[in-house]
């Protein structure tokens, strides 16, 4: 499958830059003919992967950096988002509905994530960093 | 974000505007923490209609005050919920602990 | 001056995205108390510089990269969109209002650019291609 | 962007909604053009109403439009323009050639 349009970023671990890769994730998204809907659940999820790899992977220190690339392809759009931070031990648990390390969470970022895409993968080597790759499809022919 | 309190009824009412993610979850905490306080009252209604955003970061700290307000006997409503965050609630789980009205003065009359 | 905030973007030179990078630049700017004016200003300025890298630098071709990176200083807002195109014979010329390379187009780029932000530095090698800074001042203590 | 044409006192009315970058240009070119043909008008009013944004790939391809009107004798005005928008007519000259009105009936009146 060829990557019709491909735009990358690279954040500091801030809070501030949550919002901002959401808004910029709606408007890679807004090149195509989706539903008011389906880009606020592209948010949502970006949003909660983002925020995973500032309070998570990098403990809320500023200086970590956050990789996130948006792919477009014909019949599916992609956000990948990767960090070098802690990485995490046990995928399987992480991913368990109301599972957080941090008792102050809910434990409700891969459930969002997984409920809003059609695809998530996720892959981790502790201490080396994470790797989270999301994917929403449409029906061909619906880019502008 | 933006927070305006007030009291109706002997109820603190919380009018939030922005978006509810992990950036301003600790100021949101602070603000209605400090308005429960200083008003010294029980119940608490949040009214969300400028809320056009709301993470599981937003949730959180929602469900914070929540647990605060129950432990004193209180309790938490929210009004005005755009759809998408709607949502958001639903999925979570939060609607049944807390309940949603579709104006501030239902709220005050139903709850 | 340290950075307080850095975002990279890595861009595609496809004329998509040049409503993508005026939409971040503008997310990023909101991290700022600045007026809606301002933002539309810096708005136009972004649209401009990354519209010439698409059109001048690399001739409507959708293969080349256009690299955004902005700055948050303590006094100031930096954007930085550099290419790897054709570049500039003479700057000066081309900096000339109404100036234009293209007889399609008005030549007010740069001086769009010049009006709406407070620095405009360019710098540029034939075949090597075209680095544009802007920044806009502020007062300290905008900051949200 | 989307276009809307319509035909008032032999007048081209042409409502435009978006943003005019050089995503766009070509398309808004192609569909202006196209409605002048079809409608064999002369005058054309471009309202601006919708439009939140321009820069100078929009105003090019407005200039280009004023250009062909004017060389079949006819008339280009804008209505109902935003304050941002105005401001980058206002800079780039356009505003000597191309007057502005506030509203559709206005311009057909007093153009
Ligand atoms: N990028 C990451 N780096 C390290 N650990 C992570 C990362 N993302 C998720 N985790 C781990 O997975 C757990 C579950 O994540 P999530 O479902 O988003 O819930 P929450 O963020 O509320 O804890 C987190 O508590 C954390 O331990
Ligand atoms: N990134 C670039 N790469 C190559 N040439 C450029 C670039 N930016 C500007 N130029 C040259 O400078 C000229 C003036 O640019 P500008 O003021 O933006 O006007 P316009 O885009 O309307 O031509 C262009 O016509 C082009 O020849």
């Amino acid at each position: 499958m060829a990557i019709r349009n491909q735009v990358k970023m690279s954040l500091q671990s801030l809070s501030e830059n949550v919002g901002i890769a959401r808004v910029t994730a709606a408007a890679f998204a807004a090149q195509l003919d989706l539903t008011l809907n389906e880009i606020e659940e592209i948010k949502v999820a970006v949003s909660e992967a983002i925020s995973n790899s500032v309070i998570h992977a990098y403990g809320n220190e500023d200086n970590g950096i956050i990789e996130f690339v948006m792919n477009l392809y014909d019949e599916k759009i992609e956000y990948i988002i990767r960090d070098y931070g802690t990485g995490i031990a046990d995928i399987h648990l992480a991913r368990q509905p109301s599972y957080s390390s941090d008792p102050e969470r809910m434990g409700l970022g891969f459930v969002f994530m997984e409920s809003f895409m059609d695809e998530l993968d996720v892959s981790s080597e502790p201490d080396q960093g994470t790797i989270v790759k999301m994917a929403k499809k449409f029906q061909p022919g619906a880019a502008h | 974000m933006k927070i305006v309190t007030l009291l109706k009824q002997g109820v603190l009412i919380v009018r939030v505007e922005g978006e509810l993610d992990m950036h301003v979850a600790d100021e949101f905490r602070k603000l209605v923490d400090d308005a429960i306080d200083s008003y010294g009252v029980k119940n608490v209604i949040l009214n969300l209609q400028e809320v056009s955003f709301i993470d599981s970061s937003g949730l959180g700290v929602i469900l914070g005050r929540y647990k605060r307000i129950s432990h004193g006997g209180g309790k938490l409503a929210a009004t005005n919920v755009q759809p998408q965050v709607t949502k958001i609630f639903e999925l979570s789980g939060l609607l049944t602990i807390i309940k949603l009205y579709e104006s501030e003065n239902q709220a005050l009359t139903q709850a």
